[in-house]
């Protein structure tokens, strides 16, 4: 049991090192996140990345990638790491979508596609979620129908939600009802649509936090070719969950506060008694205690899930830990952090607080991050059925027809 | 055995209920979260006090309608339902009960009157920095009659007319009464986790002050003015929470997901089940805190920490589980989820975070059980 | 606000501490409890309380009670507190059965009973939960069928588990089933049997703390009169509501330990840095404070209730809190406090353990006690669909047979 | 990246699964559970020793098999699983490791070869009385040579041959080697929550001792003999919250509330998926936990203690709800959830409860942030 690389994976480090030392760009991290200027500095460095072959690394060189290995990846993302180029905006496409188009589009589509994709050229985005239709997702409401002149084409009308980046990318996959009389699972149909179409509009929405990270998305008679169809008419659930298991795991673990940070604020600031500070405060150790514990339980588990990579084999149940855990500490290490501050916690003036107001950010950040990508409660039920083999929930949905089920307003 | 509001009690919480829903939906409150140069909602501070809410535990002889503490724990119950943006806790809480427990018979004359009467808004300055309050602490000092230093944050700071100041004198320290309007003072409004009520830092450079209560009694009048400030706290934090219930409930009952209500989900239920019992711990702590309060009881320190802290934990979970029930929708900014998850950590910190007060708590309970 | 009694409590409290003064029993709380001494003294105690109108005070007279109020008998359990004299042997019968047979019971059985249950002459348990009828008490499958030989009497089989004092009772209600053929709701039957048939057979249960306050109770061929009836026949479960809506405000609050001892012990052991008492260590304060408050609220609710009594009210839902918080506390408090014994912590002979090994009992009792009367689960979802009015859980036994149910082993 | 048992020690976990299994069924558990005269399973003992697990991380050239210790944390989850009531714990993860940590070469030759083989029980005897281990607080004094003085409880003190004993030794505590079959020395069994392991109180009036270790190192070193039993008991933890689970599944399987099983209702498909999360956070801090423990890595301090907080945390929660999942079934004696809600409380108990632990933990990264 140890973290060395095998001999393979040495030799591959040691190459992406040195091609990393050479290639890197000096990065400004103290800039805006995702303002222009960083998107065109992303696709570059992707662009770079893709030649050198270290783009996508186990897809297949025929599309682009690096033809490598799953581990092969987490050791470059493991080097890239140190010189802050984890640029974010190819996530969700190549993580997402742009496998999804592999797996369901024709031959003309898929090399269409997948190298514009993997050099960067071209951002993707995800289009599932809808207002009435967030844990679930099968229940989407934006219709598409076929137009009534004859050329097979679909017209889409409605609205997606917490789609991100819908402003900087050029396409998006896009989940929608084409049969309102069969069960809600069946009548689904995925396609690959145009962002930059002017029947698409998209907006940003303003967030709890006062940020703006996610979008509206809102199709108003949508023309889309009938070859832009990704799987079969009524099977879009289907293509659907090929999707979705690559989100859960992509979303990952909570970021925004790390306990050595909590530790050098609770260095900083006074004991509850008034005597020493906080880290001397035993309420507080122990806390601090059980969040490293906790953290370090949640690295540790990680390392397991690349050993699987490593030995070839799939990772096993206990990646789907992460967020469930990460989100709701950072909730309460948040709460904790301000309850220590006393008073003055509440301010959340990045020149006047502890950490650059780190806590109060991740106070909300964290309420974000227990619904993103499956509530804490889903992910429960997930765990439970899943993992663990218990029985599903008991379905009422399933065999009435889509418009016939209860809905709220 | 007669420990639950009176039927005048209700009534007036009733009658308080009907005002705020028509005078404070939370329409009104987003203007004060909104408009940056919107600092309080005055009408509704004006309304307020014009029924007599203002000055609701400030006698009469003083220009207060003397309805007593327990009353406004009821009023206090129904402002925080409501998230008020309004000057109410700092000025009717901590300033008034500052002046009327340590102040002399002019300056209640002085005071108490205006505030009664909506005309003067006042505040409680004592935070310097990070962390709880220490007397090593402490920079803010009075020579001479003249302050000097920085408070921060000073809840309500940029809108009060006078602040209460606890600075050194001497060996130690005192509380002091200062006119920010007056020279010598500059206030600088605070970027802070809940925009709909007012924080600012205070800098004193000379400012003329006079001294509140006896010399060298600072710190221990501050507590004793927190002691008395969390109980209407307490309740503004049960209403909150009560609040927050009500629109998990109605959103569950309300939103389908799989093709039921998600309240007829155990998970959901069980959520809500949870709040319900904080809350009603709470509320049943923060009514022993309102006897403790009003009688006059040598056990209003415990009973004011017990309710403190099991307000702040039911408001706070409260907050938490309201916007995650919501889902998606509680993370947008039209919900009204945020204004509760902002206003449930205020409130929680305005006297002082749970930390301080757990201490506070064992430390009278040593005491006592030591007599 | 206050705790004061009105004039006319404050008046019956005078009456009742002067006859409490005059006429308890002094009484040696170290002996064993319910041995066969403690069962012949509370006996002659309820007698000669039910003599002077302070048993079963809310009772009308008629039936042998004190024809007072709520509030009376609350007033007067405070005052005998402070004797030790709160037998426990008559609260099941007083609180649960006898009032469903006054409810239900003929005028010939209501007349029988009444009078000798509230002088203590005969003790009365409560047979409802079997082994595969816990939370689901309507499950219950012991049966009853009419005799053969035209009778009209009843013959029942089956077995009953988790009673208590099953083997100092004299008579119990007994819920059967006499219809397997309809929904398990509509099936059953109440009765009420004497506990001494030689058909009645009485076995203590081996709890997992090692102790046996519980038994199982086995039914062969027990012949019961049809006038022994509570209720019609196929209306048991309405029966049983009744019985069981008293069961939930019985249990009542955890025992064992409260927080006076824990910090009376916190003063003795060293802290966990090695330096002071575990008193004054701050992260063992922050945990006393977060129990006191709890404490203290469960107490003030009580207050609440009590307040409803004493205005001639039912007390609100906030009775419902009880259990679910204190079962739950009791556990986290002797869990901790163990934990702070450390290696100590594992001792719990009596004669060494701090508290006599009140810890070590309360860590098995509150395991107990978050499933006797309603397990957490069941009380949350009442308090959500009672309370707040929540949604049932989807229900799949409605409209099922009884004998068509799945069930397990 | 090789963070996962290898083929070799699956393999072994699987051998030691099917043995127990077979060997060690509750039933066994049970015969020590229910007679207060059996100890300890003697012939459990003698064959695990057979098996070579006894002596799985003592060398070869000292009579072991020289596994090593993540061989030995494979053994110890499955024994942990089958709550096997015998002397593992004392006699391997702290008394043969203290001897070889600290033992010269004479007491390594004497001792080790006896415990592989299985003829040789010991125990390490610390506490002697409620609450953390302090110097100031230890009365066990060895003189000339001679140790007087308590202690309890000391597991397996009733059973075994020889004890390590920490005692004053001068200005600072020592470690002393004693043969507890020599004059002096008395024993008394104690009444414990786990009856399936033996705990007594040693009295010993002069009785020989012979000092283990350098001379005034005796709570450095027992801290460091802690950290290396910490970890195998850690994954008897995780293996026992594993079984827990398994339990509380199979049982939630097959019974029924309201016509459906409840595995089921959220309520406990939440609860199951809680304990699933904590026994892996634990496990994965376990792993870490033996592979600084086998390494000999500087940071096996902050490992073991984040292993040991982990599991107990884990097993503690996996064993509470498993009984509760269970329900009234779950409260009888002859259901076996209460072998694990007593065991759990043992082995978070046996080296020191989580308070002394997390406090370690900080106290250690504080020195490494300094550093």
């Amino acid at each position: 049991m140890d973290f060395n690389d095998s001999p393979e994976e040495a030799a591959f480090r040691d190459h992406a090192r040195d091609w990393l030392k050479e290639n890197a760009p000096k990065r400004d991290t103290a800039r805006a996140r995702r303002s222009a200027d960083e998107i065109v500095e992303a696709k570059s460095w992707q662009a770079k990345k893709a030649q050198a072959g270290y783009a996508c690394i186990p897809w297949p060189k025929a599309t682009g990638g690096g033809g490598g290995t799953p581990m092969q990846k987490v050791i470059f993302d493991q080097e890239e790491a140190a010189y802050g180029l984890n640029f974010g905006i190819f996530e969700i496409g190549l993580g997402m979508c742009v496998p999804t188009v592999l797996a369901f589009g024709d031959d003309a589509t898929k090399a269409r596609f997948a190298g514009p994709a993997v050099r960067g050229d071209e951002v993707w985005c995800q289009l599932f979620s809808e207002p009435a239709a967030g844990s679930d997702v099968a229940a989407s409401r934006t219709k598409a129908v076929l137009a009534d002149d004859g050329s097979g084409d679909w017209i889409i009308d409605g609205q997606k939600v917490w789609t991100s980046g819908a402003h900087y990318s050029d396409f998006g996959i896009l989940l929608v009802r084409t049969d309102p009389d069969v069960p809600k699972h069946k009548g689904l149909t995925m396609f690959w649509i145009d962002m930059h179409d002017p029947a698409v509009e998209v907006r940003p929405i303003h967030q709890a936090s006062g940020g703006s990270e996610f979008n509206e998305v809102f199709f108003t008679g949508l023309r889309v070719k009938d070859s832009q169809r990704l799987g079969e008419v009524g099977k879009g659930w289907n293509v659907a969950l090929v999707t979705l298991m690559n989100e859960r795991l992509a979303v990952g673990g909570a970021t925004g506060i790390n306990w050595p940070e909590l530790m050098a604020m609770a260095r900083e600031i006074p004991g509850a008694n008034g005597e020493g500070t906080a880290l001397k405060d035993a309420g507080f150790r122990e806390k601090l205690a059980d969040w490293y514990v906790m953290a370090e339980g949640l690295k540790m588990t990680r390392a397991r899930s690349m050993t699987a990579l490593s030995r070839g084999q799939t990772p096993g149940p206990e990646a789907s830990v992460g967020k469930v855990v990460s989100a709701l500490q950072l909730q309460d290490m948040a709460s904790e952090a301000m309850d220590r501050l006393d008073q003055f916690g509440i301010i959340d003036d990045p020149a006047l607080a502890p950490l650059a107001g780190a806590f109060q950010q991740g106070y909300f950040w964290a309420a974000g991050l227990r619904i993103a990508g499956g509530t804490d409660e889903i992910l429960k039920n997930i765990i439970a059925e899943r993992v663990l083999g218990l029985p599903g929930d008991i379905r009422v949905d399933r065999d009435v027809a889509f418009k016939d089920q209860p809905r709220g307003a | 055995m007669n420990f639950d509001w009176s039927d005048d009690q209700k009534a007036l919480k009733g009658e308080a209920r009907r005002f705020l829903d028509e005078r404070c939906p939370t329409t009104r409150v987003r203007k004060v979260l909104d408009d940056a140069a919107t600092l309080y909602d005055a009408d509704l501070w004006k309304q307020v006090a014009e029924l007599g809410w203002v000055g609701a535990a400030i006698p009469e002889e003083h220009g207060g309608t003397g309805l007593g503490h327990i009353e406004l724990c009821a009023l206090a119950e129904e402002l925080g339902r409501s998230v008020a943006p309004i000057p109410f806790s700092s000025t009717v809480y901590l300033f008034a009960e500052a002046i009327m427990l340590a102040g002399s018979e002019a300056q209640k004359t002085a005071i108490l009157p205006k505030i009664a009467a909506g005309d003067l808004i006042g505040a409680v300055a004592s935070s310097e920095g990070p962390g709880g309050l220490t007397p090593g602490g402490l920079r803010c000092k009075v020579e001479g009659g003249r302050l000097t230093g920085e408070k921060l944050p000073v809840t309500d700071g940029s809108i009060a007319h006078h602040a209460i100041v606890l600075a050194q004198d001497g060996q130690r320290p005192s509380l002091f009464l200062v006119d920010l309007t007056g020279e010598g003072v500059s206030r600088e409004t605070l970027k802070t986790l809940d925009p709909t009520r007012d924080a600012a830092k205070l800098t004193f450079a000379n400012a003329l002050a006079e001294r509140l209560g006896e010399q060298g009694q600072g710190l221990d009048l501050l507590q004793r003015i927190f002691d008395r400030a969390a109980v209407p706290m307490a309740f503004e934090q049960v209403g909150g929470a009560e609040r927050c219930l009500e629109m998990a409930k109605d959103y569950a009952m309300q939103r389908y997901a799989f093709g039921r209500v998600i309240a007829s989900y155990q998970a959901i239920k069980h959520k809500l089940a949870d709040i319900y019992v904080k809350t009603e711990l709470a509320r049943s702590n923060a009514y022993y805190g309102a006897w403790a309060l009003a009688s006059g009881a040598a056990e209003l320190p415990t009973a004011a920490a017990a309710a403190r802290l099991s307000a702040t934990e039911a408001y706070d979970f409260a907050a938490k589980e309201n916007l995650q029930t919501h889902g998606g929708m509680g993370f947008t900014w039209d919900a009204d989820c945020h204004l509760h998850y902002r206003r449930s950590r205020q409130l929680g910190l305005m006297v002082g975070g749970p930390p301080v007060w757990r201490e506070r708590l064992i430390g009278e309970l040593e005491k006592r059980n030591a007599a």
